[in-house]
């Protein structure tokens, strides 16, 4: 199934999520962020066996990470 | 010194240097038990096979000395001791508010500042990708943990007291417990299931543990475990050895403690 | 499908200590976690039960062992049983202090877990992974006096342990290398005659030397011993002991078979033999009670060195015996320096006239001081007239003069006890107070050891399963 | 001209590494640089254990999966370095902590000051 190669991607995301909210400030320019995440996750490629162009993982952990900061109240 | 002394231990040190020397250029290798490694298909990263599967219990016991080390450098600086009086003695109370009191802590030039927070956060990134990607690719839960590290140190280098990643330090001490106790609890899973302590079990009710294209098992979870570990463990290192408040609050809160 | 427990012997103090690493606010949980736990302790070696164990389940293939193996049998149970009952015994002197340590606490359990791992291994790397664990809990331990001296002393051993801890590893690296084997049983197929093998086991020596503190490396110990707690220092040595005998046995396993191992034993016993005159020499010469009791605890280390470098059964056993003693009666002799020195500090000279105060410590020092000098019926006695029955068709001489360390011993711990306890005091002591529970494991320490003497044949017939090699 | 193969020179290195790092421990008066040379003498340690993994055999394409076992290097060993540079790693951290403290008291790196027997 599709669903199943997503599972680490949803793990980075987690751990996105634990680590970003750490950041003590408000995190801007995220669709900048997003942007050149998208070229790094490019030209890093997917993981071995995993069928897709890029590597969703680190743009779901970078997502994460931007939830995680959104997630803390007092920034 | 004694110029005896000095002489008899240089010609000890000339003879055993140049022993070990010699036998090490006539080692011949025997490959053994490594044929079975490389026959035995886990999975597809060699190394995380023996690291997290063959000799998972010493990846265990590499834990406990990361985490034993960190122990000990907080009692080093503080915590818990019998007698703080030489350390009250050194570490007299700050001068300022800040927690990283570095003398001539200059600042940075504009590039550096600019940089560095967005390299903090793709660092993370790519730490978290090395962490998940241990068992297929080369990296795993220590490579991945440390790059994590990595990011908090640049941005306390770059920022100082201000650094917008900070991970303070109860937090740091429950992750790195929490890691630790994870991976001794997965083992313990697998002694439930295998029978085994630290048996790889690819299924748990007819379910994958770790779907995906490559039946890794517990692998990935050891190396989520290991890494979050890592990552506790050497930031707390870094706190440790820059941040001088840190250790004068432990030193006035023993104080209270052994009043 | 009965399953092995036997992981847990390390596992559980590992958790354990874990989950105490959180507990730095609350004393009153710490202090009550410590007694049940210590409780705990002295149940786990009977929980395993006996034979090879795997882990990971990967067994045999190809006539190698691919995972990394435990071995248990009835003489590491004992061992084990030794071990968690000093341990215990600390751990519940260590809450008799005002303030109650939860880190002392962990690092006890954390060197348990280690010397449990070390006893129970039957693999070359695991077994540096824990050693290089027990050698940062020892200088650990010693921070935790927070002086000078102890951070010193920790620095001076760290130093010194990552040189020795290194040249293990490349030791057992050649090891690797010449058998392709980490697993004990199996180099001991594997290993073929070669110069390598000598320089490998050489190199193994440097780490066991390090790691039970007999010459080259008996000053940085010392330092160790004397700059802890008294209830610490009893812990410390108990580990250095079980370390000794578990690598030399492991070593003895390895080279048995080769063509040097003559003059590997030639080795281990003059370094033995060198440890012994040492340590009484040094002791001698000693006016602080707890750099006596150190000095002395490396001179027994020697007894127990040559016992194992005998290589015979009986002369290990007798060895593993002296060990076992030598590890209950010191540990005594130390909580007896912890609540010496509670009252005026372990300086002999500073001392005198204790018999007055505190006789029933001074009752129990004397017979532990009994034992250690080898008075029957105690367990000391049992175990030197074993070692001195095994030399002596072999090395006579040795056999001569480990009865002259024997009366060594007895002068100096006479001429510790005469002063501390008999000789007039100086100054009037304003107030004698020292924790009770240290009183209490001193009488049961001493307990122990008249136990050890009047039933040895039970305990060396179950030892016996440890020297089959 | 001596020729020697990669594995043996990469042993000789690992050989050379170990005597300076011992070299620097036991003659070199400065803590800082004394924890440095224990470095160099665990890097020592650790090439030669990334030594016995060569295999002669690596080739410059990946053979198919039937000969791998033949091919490959030898993982054994490398998974050991991984857990030994963890172990040197936090050993080291130890004794630079203390040396922070000790250079407090002292205000000298000096091992002949800072570690002078009482």
């Amino acid at each position: 199934m599709i669903v199943d190669y997503f599972y680490p991607s949803i793990l980075a995301f987690l751990i996105g999520v634990l680590i970003g909210y750490r950041y003590r400030i408000k995190l801007n320019h995220f669709f900048g962020y997003i942007i050149i995440s998208l070229i790094i996750a490019k030209f890093l490629g997917a993981f071995p066996y995993y069928p897709f162009p890029l590597s969703f993982e680190f743009l779901f952990s970078i997502l994460g990470i931007f939830v995680g900061n959104k997630l803390k109240r007092d920034n | 010194m004694n110029p005896k002394r000095d002489l008899a231990i240089t010609l000890s040190f000339l003879i055993f240097g140049a022993n070990i020397i010699y036998y090490l250029m006539q080692i011949k290798v025997n490959p053994g038990v490594n044929i079975i490694y490389l026959k035995n298909y886990i999975v597809p990263n060699y190394v995380t096979a023996i690291l997290f599967d063959w000799r998972g219990y010493d990846t265990l016991g590499e834990c406990l000395v990361l985490i034993v080390a960190v122990m000990i450098s907080w009692i080093i600086f503080g915590k818990s001791l019998y007698d703080n009086s030489f350390l009250k003695e050194l570490f007299k109370a700050p001068e300022v508010g800040e927690y990283i009191t570095l003398q001539r802590w200059g600042e940075f030039t504009l590039a550096i500042k600019y940089l560095s927070l967005p390299l903090s956060i793709f660092l993370v990134g790519l730490g978290i990708v090395t962490i998940l990607g241990g068992h297929i690719t080369p990296g795993g839960g220590f490579q991945g943990g440390a790059l994590i590290a990595a990011s908090f140190i640049l941005s306390i280098i770059a920022f100082g007291s201000n650094s917008p990643l900070w991970f303070d330090h109860p937090f740091l001490e429950k992750l790195e417990t929490l890691g630790a106790l994870a991976y001794i609890i997965i083992g313990f899973l697998g002694m439930i299931i295998g029978g085994y302590y630290l048996f790889n079990f690819k299924t748990i009710f007819g379910l994958d543990i770790f779907p995906g294209p490559i039946a890794a098992g517990i692998i990935p979870y050891l190396n989520i475990a290991v890494g979050l570990k890592v990552l506790a463990s050497l930031s707390t290192a870094i706190y440790l050895l820059s941040c001088e408040k840190v250790i004068i609050e432990r030193i006035e809160k023993s104080d209270e403690i052994l009043k | 499908m009965a399953m092995n427990l036997l992981p847990v012997i390390v596992l559980f103090p590992i958790t354990m200590a874990l989950i105490l690493n959180l507990l730095h606010e609350n004393e009153k949980l710490v202090k009550y976690l410590t007694y049940i736990l210590s409780l705990i302790l002295i149940f786990l070696p009977f929980i395993g039960s006996f034979g090879y164990y795997y882990f990971g389940g990967h067994g045999v293939i190809n006539g190698y062992t691919t995972g990394i193996a435990y071995f248990y049998n009835v003489g590491k149970q004992v061992l084990l049983l030794i071990l968690s009952f000093i341990v215990s015994i600390s751990l519940i002197t260590g809450m008799g202090e005002k303030f109650k340590n939860n880190m002392f606490v962990v690092l006890t359990l954390m060197g348990y877990a280690g010397i449990s791992a070390i006893i129970l291994s039957d693999d070359l790397f695991n077994l540096y992974v824990f050693f290089e664990i027990v050698s940062m809990v020892q200088a650990g331990l010693v921070f935790l006096s927070g002086t000078e001296e102890s951070y010193k002393a920790g620095l001076r051993y760290l130093l010194i342990g990552v040189v020795a801890g290194s040249l293990m590893l490349l030791g057992i690296t050649i090891i690797i290398a010449i058998t392709g084997s980490l697993n004990i049983s199996d180099i001991k197929y594997y290993i073929l005659d070669s110069p390598l093998a000598y320089v490998g086991s050489i190199l193994l020596i440097i780490g066991l030397a390090y790691s039970s503190g007999i010459p080259p490396f008996h000053n940085i110990k010392v330092d160790l011993y004397s700059r802890a707690k008294g209830f610490i220092s009893a812990v410390l040595q108990t580990y250095s002991k079980f370390i000794f005998v578990a690598l030399s046995i492991i070593i003895i396993k390895i080279f048995s078979g080769l063509s040097f191992f003559s003059s590997l034993k030639g080795i281990l016993i003059a370094l033995s033999v060198i440890s012994m005159v040492f340590g009484t020499v040094l002791a001698i010469l000693e006016d602080d009670y707890k750099r006596l009791l150190a000095y002395s605890s490396i001179s027994h280390l020697g007894f127990v060195g040559i016992g194992i470098a005998l290589s015979s059964p009986l002369a290990i056993l007798a060895g593993i015996f002296h060990a076992i003693n030598s590890v209950v009666f010191k540990s005594g002799l130390f909580l007896s320096a912890y609540i010496v020195s509670n009252i005026r500090g372990p300086k002999l000279l500073n001392l005198g006239g204790l018999i007055k105060y505190i006789p029933f410590t001074a009752f129990f020092t004397l017979l532990l001081i009994f034992s250690a000098v080898g008075v029957p019926p105690f367990g000391g006695y049992v175990s030197k007239l074993l070692l001195i029955r095994e030399i002596m068709p072999q090395f006579p001489e040795i056999a001569g003069l480990m009865i002259l360390i024997s009366v060594g011993s007895f002068v100096y711990l006479m001429k510790a006890f005469y002063l501390i306890f008999l000789a007039p005091n100086k100054e009037d002591y304003n107030d004698i107070r020292y924790p009770k529970v240290a009183y209490y494991s001193l009488v049961i320490l001493s307990l122990l050891s008249l136990i050890l003497g009047i039933f040895s044949n039970i305990i060396l017939n179950k030892l016996f399963t440890l020297v089959k090699i | 001209m001596i020729v020697m193969d990669f594995q043996t020179a990469s042993f000789l290195t690992a050989g050379i590494l170990i005597v300076i790092g011992l070299y620097g421990v036991f003659f070199v008066d400065n803590i800082i640089k004394k924890i440095i040379a224990l470095e160099i003498l665990g890097s020592g340690v650790n090439l030669t254990l990334i030594s016995i993994c060569y295999n002669k055999y690596i080739p410059i394409k990946l053979p198919n999966m039937v000969n791998f076992a033949q091919y490959s290097a030898y993982p054994l060993t490398q998974a050991l370095v991984l857990t030994n540079i963890v172990i040197e790693a936090s050993m080291l951290a130890i004794m630079l902590g203390v040396s922070i403290i000790l250079y407090k008291k002292y205000k000298t790196l000096k091992c002949s000051v800072i570690l002078k027997e009482d």
